[in-house]
């Protein structure tokens, strides 16, 4: 079983999350996070100067996935999540040992 | 006549009241959109204290209020506050200086401007809403304000009947609101994207506040300190009472009684109760705060989930049918004994007075709306009425102030 | 007597002030609770507007100030507002109109229904709620008010001063929400689990508007524009300021000199100084508020601290404790240098006014109590009056209400 | 003379209006820090009404309002309200209760304290600035007051104008300010590190409530309700829509229109129009606002950009260069058409008036930035003005006032 | 050593949180985060008319432990954050390779 | 290539930033956190009385990097987030298997 964790942009999350859903992976854990990287940052106005920000909102996606569905995720998160400028963020892959249901303690690919 | 020290001290209090109600909608509607365009929402109510206040003192007032011409339009007399000094007006407000009754209808012109913002927040272009807005001042409000207040206006002169504004401030903004959506277009995302406020309390506290505002918008338009001032004060609070009450159990019917369902009811209350506020009997304002909550929300709903209009903070349902609503109550619930400057209505024996409330509403509607059509697509044309989609995106707030809410050290 | 335009402005914004504490309250409640639980909280106060708005007119004010029926209860004469116009009322408020007077008491009742909900908050049905508040406006404030207020009650009769309500809402609402408490029993996880408030600044702005509004309670229970609102204005600035510059210090001694603990200190003083503004000097009220925080700094603390009491936002150790030694402090430092309609305490000598402080204290606070724990009890036999555990634990405002207070992308 | 109930209505509900206005600045400026020190920066405001209250009654409104000593300062006639009561007093208000006018002028000394703290938070001893303030108010407040406005106050005597306090309250502040901050030195991180407010709304509502508590402030200060009143309301939101509207072109001039730069015109021209409000046409109220939002801009720009004086919340660039300009505008403007009892201007060919105010700035900001540095060098030699830095970098909320402001379930 | 990330409802936390601590795990890091999976959202109403909300506000546990900690931790969490509706969440256990303390620069076993 | 997650307290964070920037490390994924460990949390106080909070602020920073950078980036953390107090953090390195630039759609080294 895999984790993906994809940094994307706040605006593109409403369409990959329907893209997922067609590919029917529903569950996932989502958190809001900042993030730097090619992308420089923006500059805010305050009273008076300007100050760059370099950190930006992204969005984060975990889905933890049995190892065949990586791809298919990927493909997912990438075709929804691109818009081509810098910005649009990226998928880290890595693996995972164990999977438990809390609610019914089932372990591994039954409790994905 | 000498100036009075209590009526004016009710009439500056009052406006300072009604110039508190441009902040508070500001919170009201900041806190309904998605956080990335708080600030820009605020900013399209704020704006307005700067911009809408100089125009008025310019010229605004004297086109409203100044010498008649021909019914339509004031005159030039009182440009540039000429005229306008610390002695009573000749003609409105006489216990009270005529600065105090010009500063009082300053912040009605502010707040009315303000209103209609609501329809498009999240996707207009903050540099064509203040042209545009200049121009619906000018165009639209100052001369529909002449017809039914300014001595000579011909609403006024034909009888209808509006105590407080239902007509100039609530139908021009909701009318507008509807014409501004069509040239506009829904927001990206519409429907169907999960579009949930970012902050119910900030809507609760903007509520609060107009509410409170709304004492000196309605009591402060007996322009005097009394009877008929404590009436129309009543009035107010039993109309916001019964409509926030009556939205409540419309709301907890259909599954649960919401927050900001009540206080939404509350502000159609007071919407409603507007133009009545000084010619009912301040028991009549149960049916009309009740009856305008059903009407909104049932409109609200007609309107936004199953018509897919995207009026986004329900400026038409809320301040368009309310005030039409207001408009026609006071044709059905007026009677002299309250106000004896006011007029008998349908309950009354007057079917005459509903008849009128009618004229003003079509006139002054149809005026809004086919008037906002033309400004804004003349706006469009020329300076383009939508942000870019990228801007849209990234939320107003940060595309048209170059600032976020909320920061901090993360967001 | 005629109109007075001064009077009348004075006591219409002071009926403004009024109302805007009960969203004042909303918001200083409502940033104490849970995140889960702010718009339930901010509900139980604003729901009143529309209810309690509506009771009164049709037929509160008429129960506690209509024709005396044996020092108990007020008459019909006033059912529906029948009888209150905007002529001055023969008996109360001489110098303003009756529906002006009206209005003032109509936003007492409402803000002391709200105030009791801080105990019951995080856990309370809603809709039980508004039933037990309904029954209890009519069965313990509407008498309560005619006691002490109304012409002919027993308590008026008998001398026991109360200028604005230090009696009739403090100790009532503070003694009921002990009561109702008791049968309520404590949120889930208290003590234990950390309760820590979501949003001090939206306590700070509760308190500010709280303060603010105040001034219209006591200075507008004065009833006309003069010396005696002046005296009485003064006295609750001075008490508010004593009392939070108190608990500032308190608990800076304890450890640190808190935001929560010093707007808390004003509002004690406030509360403190409500029955006594008018018949005190305004340095009295350095003394009255000072005691009034160390009584509710120490009561809060025995009550929530060690007996594990879960009046979850004190309102008995604030308006309880802090109502009752107001009452007693008005029997201790009345004179009638500073208002001749009331009396000299015992400082100038009068025992006999804090034997009938007292009296008012125990006969209200009593009843209210008793009282309290039946309307209580049957509401809970009849509808149950505490949500379900997995309401409670998912939080009011996703159970109760269907609402999220902060919305945005996720949270 | 008698009691006039219109003004005393007019005088009360302005010194509520003013009492507001703290609580507006503390959520203005809590607004504009960062997370870890809200609570602290509101405490920095709220504090006030609780130590200034008292202290204002107890000998601070009678060394300010006192029988005259040298022109310097008033006497001990007053203290502990000896003397003040419920009749007008013969020299100061003469139609409205002596308690009324005392606690109108105690709302300035509390809000002046409050003023100058937006320079100092996030890295001042909380304790230190209590003390420093109680010796602030009584070396330099109580005196410069009197000066301007206590019956026999050499500047008084002089002819120097100062309606509402551009002087006694803004130049005070502004300069004390920068004095502070020449003591304390800059936040650690400053410049460099990103400063972003960490509530933007939180600031305008906090705007939004200091504009409605300026008419309190300007109009109020005529202390009567009428023309004067009228003229000086009007004026003091044109000025602040003039500033509002200026300062929002310059930032778009700049880059964007940005909401926190519109709020902050807007309270520079109140800020500039305060001395002069009762004094000129409301008309030229549009060139002090305007003129005034660029020199605070650019004195903003200069001191915090170029010359990386950390004035935290710039105080001074708003206050102090606000309240000079006004000043000197009073007297380019002043006009004895709108008030008698004032003095004509430069442009109505006195040029003499402007050379006073010049005085009036320069003396009462010349003491204020001395005794400034004097009294701040003791509090630091004593007690240490600035907290250790690793409660600078955990923030002052926690370090001084054992509170978060958002708690919650994590944060 | 080994990473425990559990995806818990909000309310169980403090039981969760007591019951690592009784058996002596101090150290966690918490965040809160969004989440989907078998449970589908929850409805909200405001003006008119209803939404479905489909992420759920959830709590992440983070906690970095020895490899024989990994069996006990994960009981604890299970048995503390069940209530046997759909919604009670998942762990995941994800190898560690390194861990540092910040303050002493120690290494592995030792900086746990 | 190995994903750094340092654990931090929210004050170091600036000069943190500053040091990996300076060794040309941009990309970073940062978010807010609460932990506990060795620190036992702080003592807030309310209307009356105390109480002990034990989550503290913290954040969170997220980096992948080549195998080689991972020494240097330790190191860097460690040199600017230290106190040397309690409460000082925690840096886990975890195995990464596969990154992509959501952009490009690129893999692996190329993507980081
Ligand atoms: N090395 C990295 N480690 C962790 N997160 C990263 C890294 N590089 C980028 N990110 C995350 O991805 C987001 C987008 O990266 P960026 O380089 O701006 O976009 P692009 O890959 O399109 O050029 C960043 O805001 C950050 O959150
Ligand atoms: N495949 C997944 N990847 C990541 N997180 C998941 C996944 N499935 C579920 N979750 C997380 O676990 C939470 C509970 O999952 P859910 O399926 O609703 O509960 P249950 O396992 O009790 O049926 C979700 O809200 C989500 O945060
Ligand atoms: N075992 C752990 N698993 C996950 N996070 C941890 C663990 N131990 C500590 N942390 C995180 O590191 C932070 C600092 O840990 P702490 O033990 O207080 O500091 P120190 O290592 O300096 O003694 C904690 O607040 C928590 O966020």
């Amino acid at each position: 079983m895999k984790k993906v964790e994809a940094i994307i942009r706040e605006e593109r999350f409403e369409a990959v999350k329907k893209a997922l859903e067609e590919n029917s992976y529903f569950g996932m854990t989502v958190s809001e996070v900042s993030g730097r990287g090619k992308q420089k940052g923006i500059s805010l106005q305050w009273r008076v100067g300007e100050q760059r920000v370099d950190l930006l909102p992204k969005l984060k996606i975990e889905l933890v996935v049995l190892d065949q569905d990586v791809v298919p995720v990927i493909d997912a998160i990438v075709r929804n999540a691109r818009t081509g400028d810098t910005g649009d963020g990226k998928i880290f892959i890595l693996p995972v040992e164990t999977v438990v249901r809390v609610r019914t303690g089932d372990r591994n690919e039954s409790a994905i | 006549m000498p100036v009075n020290t209590g009526d004016t001290a009710w009439l500056l209090m009052s406006a300072a009241l009604v110039m508190l109600m441009t902040p508070g909608l500001a919170l009201f509607y900041g806190g309904m959109v998605r956080r990335k365009n708080v600030l820009s929402t605020i900013m399209m109510s704020f704006a307005f204290l700067g911009l809408v206040g100089l125009l008025w003192v310019l010229y605004g007032y004297s086109l409203s209020f100044g010498n008649d011409h021909a019914g339509i339009v004031g005159g030039l007399n009182f440009l540039g506050l000429n005229n306008v000094g610390q002695e009573p007006s000749a003609i409105y407000a006489s216990t009270t200086p005529h600065l105090a009754f010009m500063i009082f209808q300053a912040m009605f012109a502010i707040i009315t401007v303000a209103l209609f913002t609501g329809a498009v927040v999240e996707r207009i272009k903050f540099g064509s809403l203040l042209v545009f807005s200049a121009l619906w001042l000018t165009i639209v409000y100052v001369p529909t304000a002449h017809w039914v207040w300014g001595s000579g206006g011909w609403l006024a002169g034909l009888g209808a009947l509006d105590f407080a504004g239902g007509t100039v401030v609530h139908i021009n903004a909701g009318v507008s609101a509807l014409a501004l959506v069509m040239l506009l277009g829904r927001r990206r995302g519409f429907p169907g994207n999960s579009m949930e406020p970012n902050n119910i309390p900030m809507v609760v506290l903007g509520a609060g506040l107009l509410w409170f505002g709304w004492f000196g918008f309605n009591a402060g338009s007996a322009l005097t300190s009394g009877g008929l001032a404590s009436s129309a004060f009543v009035a107010t609070n039993i109309a916001a009472a019964a409509a926030a009450f009556t939205w409540m159990i419309i709301s907890w019917l259909h599954r649960r009684p919401t927050v900001l369902g009540t206080v939404t009811g509350a502000v159609v209350g007071l919407v409603a109760i507007t133009p009545a506020a000084g010619f009912v009997t301040p028991l009549a304002a149960i049916p009309i705060g009740a009856i305008a909550a059903v009407i909104s929300y049932y409109g609200m709903t007609l309107l936004k989930i199953k018509r897919g209009v995207d009026d986004s903070l329900d400026v038409f349902a809320c301040h368009g049918l309310g005030g039409i609503w207001g408009a026609l109550a006071t044709g059905i619930f007026a009677t002299v004994s309250v106000n004896s400057a006011g007029a008998d209505g349908l309950i009354m024996g007057n079917a005459m007075q509903l008849l009128k409330q009618l004229i003003g509403v079509v006139s002054v509607g149809g005026f809004a709306f086919i008037a906002t059509l033309g400004i804004g697509k003349l706006v469009d044309k020329t300076m383009g009425l939508r942000v870019g989609q990228a801007e849209e995106t990234v939320g107003l707030d940060i595309s048209q102030h170059g600032e976020r809410a909320y920061g901090g050290l993360l967001r």
